[in-house]
């Protein structure tokens, strides 16, 4: 057991990955010499030279592809996308090709590459350094789309997902990059499982990534007050580990899911929808959604007016549990 | 991986676009000779020349098959390659086994002489199959219809044959339409930055569906590679001696370790762009008619006709096995199975997965219930 | 009023637009001279000229890329994708410059681009030509995305769309291109406002493009059984005109929603979410959802079997109406 | 449109990049002669010189004063133009007031030059908005984030003013890391076909954050454009008067209707990639210690001096001016608004949306039950 920091969680991850596996490659724009802009690649370069952890040009599609490419010949390309707002010009190659060529080929082919992707706002950045596009993968069949909220998750699902023969989008929290947390390198936990992180009795709240903290936040305020709630870390976006949503919704019978993300269309509204479908006559109020706007992301100083915060989270808590609040008259009326 | 660039200007290893096209036999099937590529088809026997002949044939006998099948409803669709066939069939007979193709759906050619097997080749545009082969059999991926997409496939299979530390060369192939995609261009930075061990092979058969191949381009398209760092070759595409030498030199350089190479094969499509266009609306019948004067096929015709190899019943012996082939063709063809209500669900994922699962066993009970066969 | 396909009414439309504005203009591959695969820009570029109606080189990022300019400079640029399976190459295009510019520049510079996809399957056709991406953009704030399903809004809607200060998604449901139908040139509606095809009171089905007509066939078939379905055409994916599937659902109680994307992430789940936070108490039953499933789109012969059809809208019907069905005891528990 | 391509050699217009770079002002601040550039700036006076040796002083006290307001907290993040002043300056100042710009994030110095406010150049970094200017004020596109996309943007641009019949030219800008993005290549075919009055401005300044220009281009990327039938020049980025004539020329070019020109102005990014970069773990410092003995501005103050053109009070009043500016613009700067909470909700749409506005509704409700200042 170590203290680390999810980005060095990540990065002994990596390390680890490397070393078992001599067909594990690292793909990136400025992740040699320069450990990536966030340094999660530090000194692996150095450690496994340039023929393994390779400088890309710049081009994320070229970056898919040719990692399409190495994995046809057996390879297991880890792609570092130097941020969220930057996948969009590989998005064909991931969608079309990544996630469609096991299919195609009738298992032929595998595509065990791993997209890793720093994601989320809250870093005070410029346009295109917050975004948070799970939902675009999560909607897309043949890809996996995971991430953590810890450095022990950081540094295991890192591995299971080099480990898996599926492609894997991994997000990474980046405003949860310097968190700090005990890692045991040996510890291991089903790739697909969501994490019940605190029990409760009242209210689940499923959170995940970079909102897993404000959640637990969220909890333990309304526990001043009397309210138990149950926090989900999801872990796994695609496949959705539904099961453990809805043994908790089933005690608890209300239900608020939080993420960056814009609501409409994103993974709130599914978790909604699949646990209305599984779990009807056993809710009290109909799920509240706690999420970023419908709008692009904004400005550096109007991000904290986006964001879903404790207080935002406690607010959709009150409605659901049909307390007076903000919201009250604008639904489930 | 090199990483300064000189200021000042190199020559490229081979000159940078030639004027002329690189041409050993002209339309009247004279052989021409080539300081540069005579040597690169020296080993060339009649019999060697013979079975290429036999190869355009057959694979033009497949093409027109694959058309009155799609004609008669047997295929959903069919990109014939008509006037391609010394393109595809020149250049991936300068393969070796265990090179690797990654084309794009109009190398049927490419694929037969890869040793697809015949139904596979059209499983695809039955409709029966998103892919007709596994790729690992025959060193081919299957067809890529997103235009451009495998240029970068190929790029990173190469970078992969060279950390394995073998001397496999991998060829791309595309069109002259599919140069303008960004996903080429990218391909052609990626495989020069990493000396990767690709060829890059474009059909410049004068069009994109309806658009003539001057909105894609203004000067040659292998005038572009040299400005990537990537010498080039325009051959004849309707030579196949000059296509096999052409693509036999840049796989050498590949095979040697020297780096991708560019070919533009100029040529033209005789036919639609598929069964579903109308060609009509857009062809130039004289530039058409001009075209079909330098028919693959009628120059290697004419030189064996002459040279008195191609006799009458070598003649007859090749079409009966173009027949023979057709015939196979079209029986495998009809034989294939319809794929099972419940497949689209399988291959999704390589392993377990929960979502696909319930989905599959919720259809399942479905069709049961509904008492549709297949629903296990 | 003049009887034409649905592919003809689009191309009245354009004709419309063009004639009536002269600072549209249409770019796309093969749409002049060949009048684009599926003819719907027929006859266009002859009468309006190559500057008017562009071919386009083979580059979806290049057509977005170059319509944003032209947008730019105060045209109004229509699109077309040659298929739904070719618009990725154009992705970071379209969510992170035409949906984000106005919002960008806080308003100062405005993309009225209009881009056309004939979407969806049941044509037969080979992997590519027949998906469903309409979700993705839906969930990209800033975009405009609308389909149609019969000639007379396929030819409104264009011209709405086109006339849109907004930048629009304009899924045209090709297997229904050949569908005819009488047209109105001077006909308007409200471009947001789904349209109430059949009032019934035990159950609401909401359907769009394609479905729109097998929805229609479903509740036909119930009729018989004597189940009174109203079907609600959405016309409008994003926004969503919530306020009429509300009123709709207040009256049945009970939601069915169709569409070909993929199930997990897709417009169903979005609905039945607000819809559920909404009509809490209203509801029945879950909304359920008749969908594609959650894998890539099948081969040509196996798309039969992944498209929602008549029985699998009637089995759902027969399950939100809580009478025994096939997927009893698979949910709703 | 051509639409036909010859299928043998032809000579660009201009000759295909240079070997040598088009220099005007050595890094000693002489003067060199040439035939072809020099009547490009026979019109410049000493006045004129002193003007843009004034622009490139106070560029680079912009430059460093918002670093100085980065290192304060004040701006969140600051992209340093530091050594590519000339090639800023030389190219902004050769734009008529109606040509349009597209640039990337780095320009500010073009910003400057097009007349864009002091405090709207650190908006964005700032963190008060996402664009600082209204594009149609300055005829300049706010900065472009996303490598290489604007360059399709301008040529979009540049074909609606052929089709509005104006002779304005568009110009975009970006650097060599972007030459390997799609969208750039696009770019040039999207021009090439469609003659657009464009100009290509890469600045070539040695490298994509850490990544050495290497790894992006094996040639010089002036010699890409040819391929794609665009001509190009390969000048001296850090000679202010080489790039004035060479931009000069492609915009003659385009202003006159005969289509797109590629310029590569060779430069070197004196300072990190961004206030948020780590140089030292990348730089070479020999190479650093060589471009800084071509200091763009410094040549300049040695050829004004050399004439007796820069006296010691004209020099002095240069920097006062500098002073003035810097104090301007972080007075400015400091004074900028934040935004308010409901404020994001605003221009999402320029028609009404009812997602949008229900939204911001319900949290306008939210705000106030919270109590929270802004909330309406
Ligand atoms: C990304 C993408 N855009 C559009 C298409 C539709 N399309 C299929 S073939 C084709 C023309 C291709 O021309 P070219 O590359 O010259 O190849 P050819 O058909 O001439 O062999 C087009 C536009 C596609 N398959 N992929
Ligand atoms: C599509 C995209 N990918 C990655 C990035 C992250 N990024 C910002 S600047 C930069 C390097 C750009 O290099 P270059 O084009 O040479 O411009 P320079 O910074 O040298 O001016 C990178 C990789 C980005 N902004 N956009
Ligand atoms: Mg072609
Ligand atoms: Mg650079």
């Amino acid at each position: 057991m170590t203290e680390l920091t999810l980005a060095k969680a990540v990065n002994s991850g990596l390390r680890r990955a490397l070393a078992d596996d001599d067909r594990v490659v690292l793909l990136g724009e400025d992740i040699g010499q320069l450990g990536g802009v966030f340094r999660v690649t530090d000194g692996l370069q150095r450690e496994f030279g340039t023929d393994r952890v390779m400088d890309m040009p710049l081009a994320e599609s070229g970056i898919i592809g040719m990692a399409i490419g190495l994995a046809y010949r057996g390879f297991r390309p880890v792609c570092e996308i130097q941020f969220d707002g930057f996948i969009y010009p590989a998005f064909d190659q991931i969608v079309a090709q990544v996630a469609k060529l096991h299919y195609r080929t009738r298992g032929a082919v595998r595509m065990p590459i791993t997209i890793r992707v720093p994601f989320g706002g809250g870093i005070g950045a410029v346009e295109h350094h917050s975004e948070s596009p799970e939902a675009y993968f999560a909607h897309t069949a043949g890809l996996r789309v995971v991430t953590c909220s810890t450095p022990q998750d950081a540094h295991t699902m890192i591995r299971q997902a080099i480990a898996c023969d599926d492609p894997v989008l991994f997000f990474e929290p980046k405003r949860r990059y310097w968190t700090k947390g005990e890692v045991d390198e040996d510890a291991d936990f089903p790739f697909d499982r969501a994490r019940v992180v605190l029990e409760g009795t009242d209210v689940t709240i499923v959170a995940y990534g970079p909102l897993v903290a404000t959640a637990i936040d969220a909890a333990i305020a309304a526990s001043d007050d009397g309210i138990s709630i149950e926090v989900i870390d999801l872990r796994s976006l695609s496949p959705l580990d539904l099961d453990t949503v809805e043994a908790s919704v089933r005690k608890t019978g209300r239900l608020v899911i939080t993420h960056e993300a814009a609501q409409f269309g994103g993974l709130g509204a599914e978790i909604a929808a699949s646990i209305t479908d599984r779990c009807f006559l056993h809710l009290e109020a109909a799920p509240a959604r706690v999420t970023g706007f419908d709008t692009p992301y904004p400005s550096a100083r109007a991000e904290e007016h986006f964001l879903p915060d404790l207080d935002r989270i406690l607010d959709a808590v009150d409605r659901v549990l049909g307390r007076q609040n903000a919201l009250t008259g604008w639904s489930a009326s | 991986m090199r990483t300064t660039v000189s200021e000042t200007r190199i020559e490229a290893e081979l000159p940078s676009p030639p004027d002329e096209l690189v041409q050993l036999l002209d339309p009247e099937g004279r052989r021409l000779t080539d300081p540069l590529y005579d040597p690169y088809v020296a080993d060339v026997t009649d019999d060697d020349l013979m079975a290429l002949y036999e190869d355009l044939v057959v694979v033009r006998r497949i093409d027109v098959e694959a058309t009155a099948l799609q004609r008669q409803g047997q295929l959903g669709l069919w990109p014939p390659l008509l006037g391609q066939e010394a393109a595809q069939v020149g250049s991936a007979r300068a393969l070796r086994a265990d090179d690797f193709v990654f084309s794009s759906y109009r190398e049927n050619a490419v694929a037969y002489c890869r040793g697809v097997e015949l139904p596979q080749l059209v499983e695809v545009w039955r409709g029966t199959a998103q892919a007709g082969w596994n790729p690992y059999a025959v060193n081919m991926a299957t067809p890529q219809i997103v235009i451009g997409a495998q240029t970068l496939h190929a790029v990173g299979y190469a970078v992969g044959c060279r950390h394995d530390g073998v001397d496999t060369a991998t060829v791309t192939y595309f069109g002259d339409g599919a140069t303008t995609q960004g996903d080429v261009n990218e391909a052609m930075v990626f495989a020069a930055s990493f000396g990767a061990p690709v060829v890059f092979f474009c059909q410049y058969n004068q069009g994109a569906i309806s658009e003539p191949v001057g909105l894609q381009a203004q000067r040659p398209i292998a005038e572009r590679a040299p400005g990537f760092g990537i010498p080039s070759i325009r051959v004849d595409g309707n030579d196949v001696l000059a296509v096999l030498a052409a693509t036999r030199r840049a796989l050498e350089r590949a095979h040697r370790g020297d780096g991708p190479t560019f070919i533009e094969a100029v040529t033209y499509r005789m036919g639609p762009h598929t069964t579903s266009d109308d060609p009509s609306r857009y062809v130039d019948p004289e530039q058409k008619a001009a075209w079909a004067a330098k028919d693959p096929i009628a120059r290697v015709e004419a030189h064996l006709r002459e040279r008195g190899v191609l006799t009458e019943a070598r003649a007859a012996s090749v079409a009966a096995k173009a027949d023979e082939v057709a015939a196979a063709f079209r029986a495998g063809c009809l034989a294939l199975p319809n794929p099972a209500p419940l497949s689209v669900f399988d291959h999704v994922y390589a392993e377990p997965h929960a979502g696909v699962a319930r989905q599959r066993s919720q259809q399942a009970a479905y069709l049961r219930s509904i008492g549709e066969e297949g629903g296990e």
